[in-house]
C-alpha cells in the first residue's frame, strides 16, 4: 500500500479498503481466520442478525447450481444479544471493521435491534436485509415495497447515528424506485444485491431440493443482473454503493466498480477461495498502479454512459 | 491450523467400478490431519462445478495424503482427470475426527466408499494398541480394494459383498450380527449408508456398547461459515448442528437417523 | 415411440412431443437442418417477429456470461409480411408445427400483427413476446405491468382463435399476479421465463460491453429462478405452462416438468448442442418408459407441495 | 452438409508462445471443408465455459483436419489440454470461405494467429495453378511455425515480426507496402488484426486490386439461427450480415473497417 489510496469512505462508514466480505458467507468471522487475515479485510459483515435466535431452515440448506448456488440457511442466528456479548468482542479484538447486518418481523423490531447495537460500541455500520427471500416473515416484503422500505430506513435511522445500509433485494421489478425510496428514508449507502429467489428440484425424488423449496440464488450466475441493477440505480440516485453478486476475482470487482460500486463484497466466492478478499484487494491496487490512479474512486462509474 | 494449500498430486487411478484412489502431497496438512476429518477441493478451475468437495482423508503416511473416492458426478469425474504432478487445490484438514481409544477391541463398521475414513483411523487405533476388527460391506469383489490395507496394517478385514463374489453374501450389517460376539468389542465407528450405520447404531445400543459414526451432508464453505450443512442429530434436538464443523463424527447415540 | 404416449397439448396447442426449442434460439428453422431432424421437434417457435422489419441493435449483440449468455439482438426480424410470404413456406413443408413469436409497440400492432396471422394458414400458435427487454419500445412496459398484460393479451384474443401464449418475463416483483392477469385476458397457455435482464462491463475499454448496455441472460444461469417461478404460477394459476430457462439435457426437462410445465423449450442449449431438442426427447421417454409411466402428463407438477 | 461430429484428437502441441496446432479426425467434416470457413467447438463438458468456440480451420490433408490457435482465454486454455484420442465436440464446416481464384498470382496476408485460413487457402490455391505469396506478420520468430508448412506447398513465404528477430523488422503491412510490386499481384486473401487488414484493403483499393478478408465476432450458434455476430459491413449499410453465416469471408472492399 501507500502509493494508491485504497480506502473508501462509504456513507460515513470507513473502511481501509474497498474489499468487505458479505452476510451470512463470512460467519462471524473467526471461521475463517486460518484462511485469511481478517485484519486485512475492508468491513466484516457478520450474519444475519434478528433480536431473538433463530434455530434456521429445515436441511437440505444448500445446493449448488450452474455457476451458482441456492441457499435456505433461514437466518440460523443466536439473537443480537447473544452476538454482542459473544460473538462480538473476539471480532473487535482483531480489530476488524465489522458490519451488523440486520433482519426484522416488523418496522419496530428493525428499530429495536438497531437501539440495541447502536448502545453497544463495537459496529461500524448497519446493513439492513430487508431482501432475504428465505424466512417469510423477515424480509420479503420490506425489500419489495418502496413505501415499507422507505418506513423501515426512516425508522432505523431514528435509532442510531451509524450508516445505515439498506441491502436491496433484485427480486423486483423496478429496482430504482426501491432504490429512491431507500435514499428517502435517509438512507446513507446502498448495498446491492442480495441473492436472487430460485429453487432447484430432485427428479429421483420428485420434490424440491432445499428443505425450504426457494433459496437464494448466489454466484457467479447473477452477476449479470447486478451488475445491470447496479448500473441502473447509479444513474438515478446519488448513494454510495456496496456492490456484489457473484464476484470471484479481480476483473469481476472491476466491472462492479466500473458500473458504480464504490465498495465491493464477496460471498460465495469465499467459499470457493478463503483468501479471495485479499486476493482482489491486492489485485485492485495492483491494477490502479498499472493505470496510474491515484485512488479507487477515480473507476466508480467509468463505464456508465 | 488448516489451511487452504496447493498439494501436489502424486498418483490418481482407477481401484475399482467408478472408483478411485489419489495421492497427494501437503506437507501442513498431512501433519495435521486427524481420523475422520476431511479435505475441501476444488476441482477444476471454472464456475461449473462451482463449489469445492468434501472428501475424507483415506490414509496418511509420511507427508503423503491419499483419498478413495467414487466418481457419481461431474465434480469426482473431473477429480478423476488429474494427472501426477497437477496441483491440487485443497483446504484443510476440517472438521472434528473420530476419538482415538486406547488398548481396546474396537469394531470398524464400513460401506461402499464409507470404508475411506476407516482406514487412517485403523492405522491409528493399531499405533494405539487396539485389537481392530474392519467389517466392509461393498458391492461386489471389484470394490474391495482397501482389503489389503487393512490386512497390511494388522487389521482383520472381513467382507461382505451384496453379490457374493466375496466374503459374505449380503448386507454388511448381517455379517455383523452374525459374526461379531457383542462381548468380544468395547468400542465401534462406522461410516457409510445411513441405513447401514442405523443398523450399526442399533446393534450398539442393544449392546451398551459406545462408539461413533460420521455423517454427510451438502456443504458450501466447510468450515462453519455458511451454517449450510446443518442437521439435527435426533429430530427431538432444539437445534442443527453444523456437520463440517460439530462433526463429521458424531457419538453413535446422539445421532437419530431415522427421519 | 409407441409405448408411450409423448404428445401434449398446450391449451389447444397440439404437439407430438412436450419439446420446443425457444424463440430467436433456432432461427426459422432451416439454419439447423442438417443437425437435427426439425420433423421430430416438438414445435419450432421462430424469431420474435413485428410489424415493420427491424435491423436490430448495434453489436456486440451476445457476451458469455458464467454458465450463461447475455443477448440484445434487438429483434432484428424481417417484419411479419416478408416473415409470412418468404420464410414461413419452406418451414411448413416440413410439417413442423409451427409457432410464431410476436412484439409490438403498442396494443394496437400486437392486434393487428396478430391479425395478419390469422389470415394466413401454417401457425399453430401465437407466442406473445411481451417480455423482451431489449427493445425500449418493445416489451419490458407490457410484461412487468399486470394491467398492460391483460390488455394485450384480450386484444390479440380478439383476433384469432389460434391459441395464445403470452411469454412472461422473469423480471418482476410477483410472477404470480402477471400470470393470473394473463389468464384474465384470456391467455391459453403460459410460456416461462424470458430472459432476466443483465449487462456485463468490457473492463478494457471501461464500457458496457454490449452495444445496446443491457441485454437479456439466458442459459444454465437462470434455470434456479426459472424453476422457482413456474413452480409459483403452477400452484395459482390453472393455466398450461411451456417451461424453459437454461434447459441442457433431460434432467433438466424433468426438472421443469415436475415444477408444473407440459411442455420445455429449449434456447441457449441448442447453441451448445444443436441436436439437444431431439435427444431431451428421447431421454424423456426412456425415463417414462423405465418409470412405467403412460404419459409425460403423469409427471406435472410431480415435486409441487 | 455441415454437421455436428464427434473428432478425435490425434495430437495437440505448443507450437510457439501460446499458440498450439490440434490435429483431429472428423471424416465429413474433412471432406466438405473449404479455405476459410471455420469450426465449432465445445470445448469441456460443463456449463462454463457455455459457448462453442469459432476456430478457423488452419489445413485438411487426408482426413486430418489441423487447427492454429492461440490460448487467450478459458475455453483455448482448456482445449489446450485435450490430448490424443480425446473426442471433440466439433460442428463444422461452418461459414462462407474464399472464393478460389485460379491462374493467378496471389498474394495471402496474415496476421499472427490469423495466418490460420490462408494455409488450407494457399493449398487449394496451389492446386489451381495459383502463385501465391504469402507474407506473415507476427510478434516474434517463436510464432512463425507456420513458415515451413507455407513454403513445404510451394509458396513463397515471406516474415515480418515486430521485434525483428526474424525477417522484416516491423509490421507486415509495411513489409507489403515496401517489397510488393503492385502490378505483380492480381488478387489479396488477408485475415488477421483489423488494423493490419484495413491497411491491406487501404493497398488493394490504391492499386484497384479484388481480394477477400475473414472478420471476427463473438459467436453463439455459428449458423445464423441466433444473430448474434451482427456486423454492418460499412457504416452506410441499411443492415446487419451476419458473421457466421454471411462470412466470416467478404471481398475486401465490401467492409469499410474504421468504424
Ligand atoms: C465429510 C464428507 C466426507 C466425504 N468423504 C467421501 C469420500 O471419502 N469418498 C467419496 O467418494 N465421497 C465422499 N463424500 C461424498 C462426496 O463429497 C460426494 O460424493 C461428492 O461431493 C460428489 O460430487 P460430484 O460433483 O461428483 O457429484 P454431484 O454431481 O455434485 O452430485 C452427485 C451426488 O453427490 C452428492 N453431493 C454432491 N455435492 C455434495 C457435497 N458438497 N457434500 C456432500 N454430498 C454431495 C449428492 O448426493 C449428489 O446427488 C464425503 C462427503 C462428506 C460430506
Ligand atoms: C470465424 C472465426 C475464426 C477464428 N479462427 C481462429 C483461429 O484459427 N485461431 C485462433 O486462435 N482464434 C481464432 N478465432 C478467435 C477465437 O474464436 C477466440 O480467440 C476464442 O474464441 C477465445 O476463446 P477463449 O475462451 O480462449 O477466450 P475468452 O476468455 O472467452 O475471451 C478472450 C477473448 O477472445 C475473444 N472471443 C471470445 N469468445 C469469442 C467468440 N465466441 N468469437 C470470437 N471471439 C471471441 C474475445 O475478444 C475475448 O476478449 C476465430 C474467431 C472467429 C469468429
Ligand atoms: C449461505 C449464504 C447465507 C447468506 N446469509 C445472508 C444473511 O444472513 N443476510 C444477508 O443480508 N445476506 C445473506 N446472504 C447473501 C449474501 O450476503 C450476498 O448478498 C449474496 O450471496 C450475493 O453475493 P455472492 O454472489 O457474492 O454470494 C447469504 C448468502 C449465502 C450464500
Ligand atoms: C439470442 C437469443 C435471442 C432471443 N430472441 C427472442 C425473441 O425474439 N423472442 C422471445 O420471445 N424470446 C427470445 N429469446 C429468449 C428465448 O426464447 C428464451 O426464452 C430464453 O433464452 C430462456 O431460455 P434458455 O435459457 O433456454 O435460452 C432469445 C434468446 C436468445 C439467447
Ligand atoms: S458447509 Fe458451511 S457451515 Fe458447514
Ligand atoms: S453466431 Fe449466431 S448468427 Fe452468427
Amino acid at each position: 500500500m501507500g502509493l494508491v489510496d485504497m480506502s473508501v469512505n462509504l456513507g460515513g462508514l470507513q473502511m481501509q479498503n474497498p474489499v468487505a466480505v458479505a452476510s451470512g458467507t463470512f460467519g462471524y468471522g473467526r471461521e475463517y481466520q486460518s484462511y485469511i487475515d481478517i485484519r486485512k479485510i475492508g468491513a466484516v459483515i457478520v450474519k444475519g442478525t434478528t433480536l431473538e435466535p433463530r434455530c434456521g431452515n429445515s436441511p437440505p440448506r444448500i445446493y449448488e447450481t450452474p455457476a451458482g448456488m441456492l441457499n435456505a440457511i433461514g437466518l440460523e442466528n443466536p439473537g443480537i444479544e447473544v452476538f454482542l456479548q459473544e460473538y462480538l468482542p473476539a471480532l473487535m479484538e482483531e480489530g476488524v471493521t465489522i458490519v451488523a447486518n440486520i433482519a426484522g418481523n416488523s418496522v419496530d423490531e428493525y428499530a429495536l435491534i438497531t437501539r440495541i447495537i447502536d448502545n453497544h460500541s463495537g459496529i461500524a455500520a448497519i446493513e439492513l436485509n430487508i431482501s432475504c427471500p428465505n424466512v417469510k416473515q423477515g424480509g420479503m416484503q420490506f425489500g419489495t415495497d418502496p413505501r415499507l422500505v422507505r418506513q423501515v430506513v426512516e425508522a432505523v435511522k431514528q435509532e442510531t447515528r451509524l450508516p445505515v445500509i439498506p441491502k436491496l433485494s433484485p427480486n423486483v421489478t423496478d429496482i430504482v424506485s426501491i432504490a429512491k425510496a431507500a435514499r428517502d428514508g435517509g438512507a446513507d449507502a446502498l448495498s446491492m444485491i442480495n441473492t436472487l429467489m430460485g429453487m432447484a428440484v430432485d427428479i429421483d425424488r420428485k420434490t424440491p431440493v432445499l428443505g425450504n423449496v426457494f433459496g437464494g440464488l448466489s454466484g457467479p450466475a447473477i452477476k449479470p443482473v447486478a451488475l445491470r441493477m447496479i448500473y441502473q440505480v447509479y444513474k438515478e440516485v446519488n448513494l454510495p454503493i456496496l456492490g456484489g453478486g457473484g464476484i470471484s476475482n479481480t476483473r469481476d470487482a472491476l466491472e462492479f466498480i466500473m458500473v458504480g460500486a464504490s465498495a465491493i463484497s464477496i460471498g460465495t466466492g469465499n467459499f470457493v477461495n478463503p483468501s479471495l478478499a485479499q486476493e482482489i484487494t491486492q489485485g485492485l491496487e495492483k491494477y490502479l498502479l498499472e493505470q496510474g490512479l491515484a485512488q479507487i474512486h477515480d473507476l466508480v462509474g467509468a463505464a456508465v454512459q | 491450523m488448516p489451511a487452504c494449500s496447493s498439494g501436489i498430486v502424486r498418483s490418481n487411478k482407477k481401484v475399482g467400478p467408478d472408483l478411485w484412489e489419489m495421492e497427494f502431497t501437503a506437507l501442513a496438512l498431512a501433519r495435521e490431519a486427524q481420523p475422520g476429518q476431511f479435505v475441501h477441493i476444488r476441482v477444476g478451475g471454472n464456475q461449473d462445478p462451482l463449489l469445492r468437495r468434501p472428501l475424507s482423508i483415506y490414509d496418511v503416511d509420511a507427508g503423503l495424503i491419499t483419498l478413495l473416492y467414487k466418481v457419481v458426478g461431474r465434480g469426482t469425474e473431473i477429480l478423476s482427470l488429474y494427472s501426477s504432478d497437477q496441483p491440487l487445490d485443497v483446504m484443510g484438514p476440517l472438521g472434528k475426527g473420530f476419538s482415538l481409544v486406547q488398548d481396546r477391541r474396537v469394531l470398524l463398521v464400513g460401506g461402499g466408499v464409507g470404508i475411506a475414513p476407516l482406514l487412517f483411523l485403523g492405522r491409528e487405533l493399531k499405533v494405539r494398541n487396539n485389537k481392530v476388527i474392519v467389517l466392509h460391506g461393498a458391492g461386489s469383489k471389484e470394490e474391495t480394494c482397501s482389503g489389503p490395507k487393512f490386512t497390511g496394517l494388522g487389521m482383520e478385514y472381513r467382507i461382505a459383498t451384496m453379490d457374493g463374489s466375496l466374503g459374505f453374501k449380503g448386507l454388511v450389517t448381517d455379517l455383523m450380527e452374525r459374526e461379531i460376539d457383542p462381548k468380544s468389542i468395547d468400542y465401534i465407528y462406522t461410516c457409510g449408508p445411513e441405513p447401514m450405520m442405523e443398523a450399526v447404531a442399533a446393534f450398539a445400543a442393544r449392546n451398551n456398547m459406545p462408539g461413533e459414526l460420521s455423517l454427510e451432508e451438502y456443504m458450501a464453505c466447510g468450515v462453519g461459515a455458511c451454517l449450510g450443512c446443518a442437521r439435527k442429530l435426533k429430530a427431538s434436538d432444539p437445534s442443527y448442528v453444523k456437520i463440517c464443523h460439530d462433526g463429521p463424527v458424531f457419538p453413535l447415540d446422539s445421532v437419530n437417523i431415522a427421519p
